[in-house]
């Protein structure tokens, strides 16, 4: 299905992550959730994580997307599952196409959501946490 | 796997009776119809059978057809055609937002010449309004051109209407017909078209293949310039093996039209029934009255439409979500947007056709693998009913 | 009665490995390549290897094929194509006076829009003059567009030198190869051409389906506009059956060229001999040595061509007086007389091709009969040696 010559198509890897993605799903008792989306496709993400010291130990993601929206980001969950927070913030577009190797030239901009995501939830887990600190030092 | 093909807008397979037609063509009848000896005349003479029964699926005369290589080479000679004859008259062409990009793309070609265009609104249905056409009407104005039936959404316009105000105010009516060719019945001089592009590969003939009916009288140049083939108005050696299958599928399609209609709008409508009762959530798109036969246009929502295809297409269900040229690009259907669908139902929305090889069979095994692609795809999906963005 | 068919110029059967290639993409195979499921995917990639033969027939990159409904078609898109793309460079078209209708017609009617197009002369050979070309050069010069080899006395152009001339001055230069191609080794880059219009039914391969080469870097508006199909170049659902059968049709062409031009010279070269040593008064038109393979263009002087064609048919035997699309028109043969040739030869001149099939067989019943038609008919000729007008 994957044409070498002119990139059109997908890789295996890209079909088995779109058709069996890994980690999807919302974390109820979440620490951090973060989304993103692309206005000019229509696609869109949600990525919640649990943290324990500064890992993520558990992470799940909703998507409304293509098949390469599918599959980056249940890749980008299985490269940040275990990883410090800051390794997790390190993983990049390039990182999450390649580990799928590669996507077709018009669907390289779908690989930035994962990352993107993953970011913002990381974000809103220091945000909520510092939340937590101003309130705890409110207390006191 | 089960194969079910679900996209019989996008192209048909060519019949059995069709192919046949077409084969002596390749070989033992190879002659040049412009040739003088014995296999150029013969193939002369079939040229103009061929040609008979082309016409009279739409009610013509066969010295009214000239065989094209496509819809998309019909809809660029009638409108650049049209533009070029009728220059000292004006410049303003008529035509809606919901036309084939054969259609839109040659209007836009033409712009960038100085000529001007009026792409008539669609109300949510997808019907010109007849009104608007007439209140767009100049002393400029030279064609309009309003598709038959549309490709996506399969709402038919009002082509009657259309072809009596083109009449009372004395402009060219062209109307792109590739989609309701043998699908709906066509009397191209009773409903006033001048010029009228029909495809051979949508009715069960070959790709590659096709005509433009132009009325008697109507003079437009040449968009091929050559030999004396066509009349003298379309140049190039022509395509016989594709004229006589495309002849062929005409000739089919005429004898079996009210069969053909009426068995496929009840395996579409039992389709659209059984998808929808299973499925909650879903949207038609369209008309269900004036809507080609095999065609139901269907908003998934919080599914996105490509992820639900490449699903469908591993379960081996065929279907598309829009015009074949363009899935491959991503740009949302401008059909959809003139029917004014947000962005969210457009990336939702897939078409599904039937055509004379379906069966309840089939319709019974695509719905049940569909419901549960969409039961999985929206179990995570970032929308749902409470989680909009 | 027996066949012989020596007018392989006008047009060729289809091979039979042609036919096999093409077969399924009529059923099986008969999905839309821009469809994004199973079957549209592998008619696309099929697409991809089919432009990469008939790319290596001709030494090119397959990105720089599009294919087209023929090549009457390529040449009307080459010439409006570089006209428009040109136009703020200039208005002045250089082309010969023996080219194809397609490219003559399509040059007329770039003039009454206000081109200027200058038909160069050519020798009593039928070859143009390198000295003229050059001089016919202004600063308004857009395009040289000389056919590659001409398709009623078999003459092949100093390509190679035409492309020098046209690179030196910064000037497109278009060839139509219908002809040569698969007959004459073609190199498109080493040669310099930035434009050449194929057709595949002159190489035992479908009619309705041709190809331009367009060089790369060499930017031409599109003639079909619509769909996104032919890297959005030209629009249209491909003509996947007709592509796959151009494609083996130039795979077997290229594969066989050097023993197809051998064979085909010496049952040329013998037809020539015995008919000449057989029948008094015979001319031979063009030049015996840059010339097609399969093509031999004899003056029967104090003989009418339409009757002695006639009789031919009558025995079976098929060849033409030109290019088949003038055939039926009686119009004396533009090329002849450009060659010089006064209208009493040109009414008596006849094409003969041969091509793959023919055999030596075919020749000896060819010659045989038109050994006496010839004599039957000078038997009552108003003219001869003595009786001119
Ligand atoms: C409405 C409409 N017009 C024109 C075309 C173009 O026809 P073709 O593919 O024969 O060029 C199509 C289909 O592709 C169509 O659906
Ligand atoms: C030299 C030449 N150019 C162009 C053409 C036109 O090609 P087609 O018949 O494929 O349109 C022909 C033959 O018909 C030809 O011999
Ligand atoms: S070159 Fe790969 S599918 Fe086109
Ligand atoms: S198409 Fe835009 S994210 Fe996939």
């Amino acid at each position: 299905m994957y044409c070498e010559t002119c990139g059109s198509g997908y890789t295996n890897d890209v079909m088995d992550h779109f058709q069996n993605p890994r980690n999807s799903g919302h974390l109820v008792d979440a620490d951090g959730e973060g989304k993103t989306g692309d206005p000019e496709c229509g696609d869109h993400i949600v990525i919640s994580i649990k943290v324990r010291n500064q890992r993520i130990e558990d992470i799940r993601f909703l998507v409304y997307g293509c098949a390469a929206a599918i599959a980056t980001t249940s890749m980008t969950t299985e490269l940040a599952k275990g990883k410090t927070l800051t390794e997790a913030l390190n993983i990049t577009d390039d990182d999450v196409a390649n580990a799928l190797g590669g996507l077709p030239e018009n669907k390289l901009h779908c690989s930035l959501l994962g990352p993107t995501a993953l970011k913002n939830a990381i974000q809103n887990y220091y945000d909520r946490i510092s939340d937590f600190k101003k309130c705890l030092m409110y207390q006191d | 796997m089960r194969q079910v093909y679900l996209d019989y807008s996008a192209t048909t397979p060519v019949k059995k009776e069709v192919l046949e037609a077409m084969l002596p063509y390749f070989t033992e009848k190879f002659g040049n119809p412009s040739s003088l000896y014995g296999i150029g005349l013969s193939a002369k003479s079939d040229l103009s059978e061929a040609r008979a029964k082309v016409a009279k699926l739409i009610g013509t005369d066969e010295r009214e057809i000239y065989f094209t290589s496509g819809g998309t080479e019909a809809d660029n000679w009638a409108v650049i055609g049209t533009a070029r004859a009728k220059k000292a008259k004006g410049n303003h062409i008529i035509t809606s937002k919901i036309e084939h990009h054969a259609l839109l793309h040659t209007c836009e070609y033409l712009e960038k010449e100085g000529y001007e265009v009026t792409y008539l609104d669609v109300d949510s249905k997808g019907f010109i309004n007849l009104t608007d056409l007439e209140n767009a009407i100049t002393d400029k104005t030279i064609l309009i051109s309003i598709m038959f039936a549309n490709n996506e959404v399969g709402t038919i316009q009002p082509i009657k209407e259309i072809g009596e105000i083109a009449k009372k105010h004395g402009i060219l009516f062209h109307t792109d017909a590739v989609q309701a060719l043998g699908n709906v019945p066509i009397h191209a001089h009773e409903l006033g078209i001048d010029m009228m592009s029909m495809s051979a590969h949508k009715i069960y003939g070959p790709k590659g293949i096709g005509a433009l009916y132009i009325r008697k009288g109507v003079v437009i140049p040449n968009l091929l310039n050559g030999g004396a083939q066509e009349n003298k108005r379309r140049a190039g050696t022509e395509n016989m093996a594709g004229i006589m299958g495309f002849a062929k599928a005409a000739e089919l399609a005429e004898a079996n039209l009210d069969e053909h209609i009426e068995s496929i709008t009840s395996l579409r409508n039992y389709f659209a029934k059984e998808i929808t009762s299973k499925i909650e959530d879903i949207d038609i798109n369209g008309d269900m009255e004036k809507r080609l036969p095999g065609n139901i246009n269907l908003t998934f929502n919080y599914v996105e439409g490509e992820a639900l295809l490449l699903y469908m297409d591993a379960k081996g269900i065929a279907a598309s979500t829009g015009s074949a040229c363009s899935s491959a690009s991503f740009t949302p259907s401008h059909v959809l947007r003139a029917l004014g669908l947000p962005l969210e139902k457009i990336y939702s929305s897939i078409r599904f056709t039937v055509g004379d090889f379906t069966t309840k069979d089939d319709i019974d095994y695509a719905v049940e693998e569909i419901v549960k692609i969409v039961e999985k795809l929206r179990s995570f999906s970032a929308f749902n009913k409470e989680r909009t963005w």
